[in-house]
């Protein structure tokens, strides 16, 4: 915490004699903010794909999950009892919001794939389909299972797990991966600006020598160097969250429906990006004093 | 100001410098002489804190150098002004600038003194330089007017008249003789002997010569 | 070309002076390995990604597109005689490679999901399937919906547009944005370590100047800081990229035929990164050699 | 060797060095003086093609140095050999390797009479140690052995002996003084007026003066 406010301090400061005594370190300035924008813009694109594997993975698995159906195929004469079990069974069920019975039409425009539109219901020994809406965490469809077989034991529940789990599952695994670029990217701009900061330093070991020569405290020559890296990072990566949230937005959106078409933030994860350039500041703070006071030490 | 006890300096396992004895006292002036590579340089350094003594003990204004911390270290650079034998500047800055530094790294500002103190030097006309653009005698006074600018306790000067023609080398006899009078303790270390024979009428100096590892005292031959 | 040819030639000379009278670049060296590793890794994700994308839009589009289904329903007596037309009809198509019709026992397996195990066929107005392997490019589909419709007015051909349109277009989006990260991560490689050579060149403008001062040619001088920038870059995207394989590899996977739970490379698509290094060495030439020849402008 | 036909040398918009007409025939050998800055140093950098004359002619070995590319000013600084007034060694080479650096430059290695070489300026000892490990005096031996590694037609030396005593001085003398009788051009540029005295008995040389932007011949009163 300390170390944060010792930040905030010295990055506040108005430009002091520290930052003229330091030369300006031209191609190494320029390599810390071009490094930070680009993996600020890769960091981005990486952010949106998670967010919205995520959500993608969110909608899948709800929309999926809040339609299961039952079916009830049993002798004519059974039926009406059994659906009459079902829906007292449903109705008992805790995570049921609520349970009808398909109308003719529902029922006509699923079959009509396999029979044609004029499916001519009542002479075809069609099931009963029931359609089942969760609520909350849904239902046990283990438990449901069970009592059905014993109550209706014309009836069948499908509760699509066999078509959630793998979409559910490569999207969750898109989220992964997500998260995983996130890190990496996250490392790999750590370890860059470190170098760049540690390459600053051994470039400019000569202008320390000279400044401690002449009397100057630790405090001063790190000050300068630790000041320019850390606002550097936090504008080469403010630049790259900036061109990367306009390449989100600007990239060409499909139909809207489609898988990873809507690729981009929503709502409060429009702030989740702009986090970037406060921990590539972070990092750079922290990095840039730990390879100052490294290179100090060497000298008298 | 300065003491050494039976100090001694080794850069790798051969001892360069060895039993070395001293005291600068306030207001002295002395010269440091002896051949190429006999370790005045060294000597100096062991001075002003650059390199701390094998063995026996160096006190800085009373503290012991063997025990100062990095901040100690700087403080006590704020008291000795050094003109170093390689006139050590950064390229990037003014000649001016570079003169002000020791000030600059306390956070202070430079005066109208500082462009007195440059023409006094010859530089009046150079300050906007950058210190690649000065010929090796300018660097050398540029050099000089920096060890000074914090009016410091102690003057240690490596061949400051290394580069600069005679006439030249006489005004920074002068000016350190002033400085001298005014109460600072001066060293100078020189190859110079005209330099040296020159001060002589000037002021009371002590000759000091590094030979075969010590330190003597030079007598009336010089 | 020529240009490539320098390349090998100054790779492969052994080390000679200019290798020692350059002073080892430290940071900038530990930087420019590290960032081409950094990025190779990333490539190589990237590349994955994209690869993986790109073979799934192909095996989804070509999974439902070569089972195209045509269905027959027509009054019992007229069934047989549509079903020969259709198959004729089908024979005749350009893109059609077989038809037949399916068995019984398929047709059960495909109603199960409406009417249990046990449907009764024989007693449903069951339409005839007809499936239809296509070729090459396929067949023309309106073509053949038009043909039928008068030479078999009750069959109707299902041949899956509206699933396949968007997961193929899901894929190619997918490989779209593989292949945009490909680019943004090789730009700003480049990019990166053209900078880096540009601070390694400026940190040693002493050195450069004292070269020239005792007669280098520019040549000799160029070479060592080119051949050392090439060299690394190409290390550094060798490691990065057999990490990032290695990574890609242990990658742990889903279920064999999950959505991106194959992400990797198959058949000569593994040498597809192993072209990075090479890439690598190739932009580190030429950018350090136009940096050394800028630097080497400004002296005499 | 080399000719100058009224060349002149600005910085910026004052000329420093003005209408200076010279010939450097082979075995001749000339003293460069005159006050701190006034233009010994740039002077001695046409002379090697550093700079380039803002008017006037410079012609180096017949070639014009207004003209030369890049890889003819390499050739022509492989015939000249340079001691330059701050020394400027490569810091992470041995002095052996610094002082052979002309001939790593040209794919060449340095043979035995490398060795004989740093015994002469007496570096025997300090063959394996980095510039930055030697004193004042040492670096500049190192520089003047760096300048005639090379066995060059013409040998500038810029102030050889700003930072070694009176008799190593007396040695770099001979050291140039020999070199002359083999047929080698020198110039040095001294301020060092008793050197120049010192070399009267030892060779017929000439004494150049740089004063007011020109140069001129120094009379007999040196
Ligand atoms: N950092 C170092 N490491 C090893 N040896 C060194 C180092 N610095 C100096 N020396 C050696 O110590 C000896 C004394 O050096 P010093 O610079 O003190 O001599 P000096 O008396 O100042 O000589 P000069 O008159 O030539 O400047 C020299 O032989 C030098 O090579
Ligand atoms: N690169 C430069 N840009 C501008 N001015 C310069 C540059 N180099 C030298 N000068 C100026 O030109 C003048 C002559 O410099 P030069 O180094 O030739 O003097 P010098 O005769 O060698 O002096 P010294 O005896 O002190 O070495 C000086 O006033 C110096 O400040
Ligand atoms: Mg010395
Ligand atoms: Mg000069």
């Amino acid at each position: 915490m300390s170390g944060l406010l010792d930040m905030a301090q010295s990055l506040i400061r108005p430009q002091g004699a520290s930052d003229t005594v330091v030369p300006p370190t031209g191609f190494t300035a320029r390599l810390t903010v071009f490094v930070s924008a680009a993996m600020a813009f890769l960091a981005v694109f990486a952010l949106a794909l998670t967010v919205s594997a995520n959500r993608l993975a969110d909608r899948w698995a709800s929309e999926l999950a809040e339609s299961a159906t039952v079916r009830i195929s049993a002798p004519p004469a059974e039926v009406e009892i059994q659906v009459a079990a079902v829906l007292r069974v449903l109705d008992q069920t805790a995570g049921v919001a609520s349970a009808r019975i398909l109308t003719t039409e529902e029922q006509r425009a699923l079959l009509a794939p396999w029979f044609g539109p004029d499916v001519p219901l009542d002479t075809l020994p069609v099931p009963t389909l029931v359609e089942v809406i969760q609520d909350g965490d849904g239902f046990d469809a283990e438990g449901l299972r069970l009592r059905l077989s014993t109550e209706a034991p014309g009836a069948v529940l499908d509760d699509h797990t066999r078509w959630r789990a793998p979409l559910v599952q490569a999207a969750s695994r898109l989220n992964f991966l997500g998260w995983l670029a996130v890190i990496l990217i996250g490392a790999t701009t750590g370890a860059m600006i470190t170098l760049a900061a540690n390459a600053a330093l051994a470039a400019n070991a000569q202008v320390i020598t000279v400044l401690r020569l002449v009397g100057a405290h630790d405090r001063f020559i790190a000050q300068a160097f630790v000041r320019r890296f850390t606002l550097r990072t936090i504008l080469g990566a403010g630049i790259g969250t900036l061109i990367g949230l306009v390449a989100v937005i600007a990239l060409p959106n499909g139909p809207d429906d489609g898988f990873l078409t809507g690729l981009g933030f929503s709502g409060a994860g429009w702030l989740l990006p702009l986090t970037l350039p406060i921990l590539g500041g972070i990092v750079a703070f922290f990095a840039t004093r730990a390879a100052a006071d490294r290179t100090l030490k060497g000298l008298r | 100001m300065i003491t050494l006890q039976n100090a001694s300096y080794a850069y790798g396992a051969d001892a360069l410098l060895e039993g070395m004895s001293l005291e600068l006292s306030q207001g002295s002036f002395h010269f440091l002489t002896g051949p190429s590579g006999a370790g005045k340089s060294t000597f100096l350094k062991l001075l002003y804190a650059e390199l701390r003594a094998t063995s026996g003990a160096v006190h800085l204004f009373g503290q012991d150098a063997r025990t100062m911390d990095r901040d100690e270290v700087a403080g006590v650079r704020q008291r000795i002004g050094v003109v170093h034998q390689d006139c050590q500047f950064l390229d990037h800055l003014t000649i001016a600038e570079n003169v002000a530094l020791p000030l600059m790294v306390q956070g202070k500002r430079a005066g109208a003194d500082l462009l007195d103190l440059l023409a006094w030097v010859g530089l009046n006309d150079r300050v906007n330089a950058k210190p690649p653009e000065l010929s090796g005698g300018e660097r050398q006074r540029a050099a000089l007017a920096r060890a000074v600018i914090l009016s410091p306790d102690v003057i240690l000067a490596d061949e400051p008249t290394g580069n600069i023609d005679w006439e030249m080398s006489q005004k920074v006899l002068q000016l350190l003789v002033e400085l001298n009078r005014m109460g600072k303790t001066v060293m100078v270390a020189t190859h110079d002997i005209a330099l040296i024979r020159a001060a002589k009428p000037q002021v009371a100096s002590r000759v000091l010569r590094i030979q075969n590892r010590h330190l003597h005292l030079a007598g009336a031959d010089l």
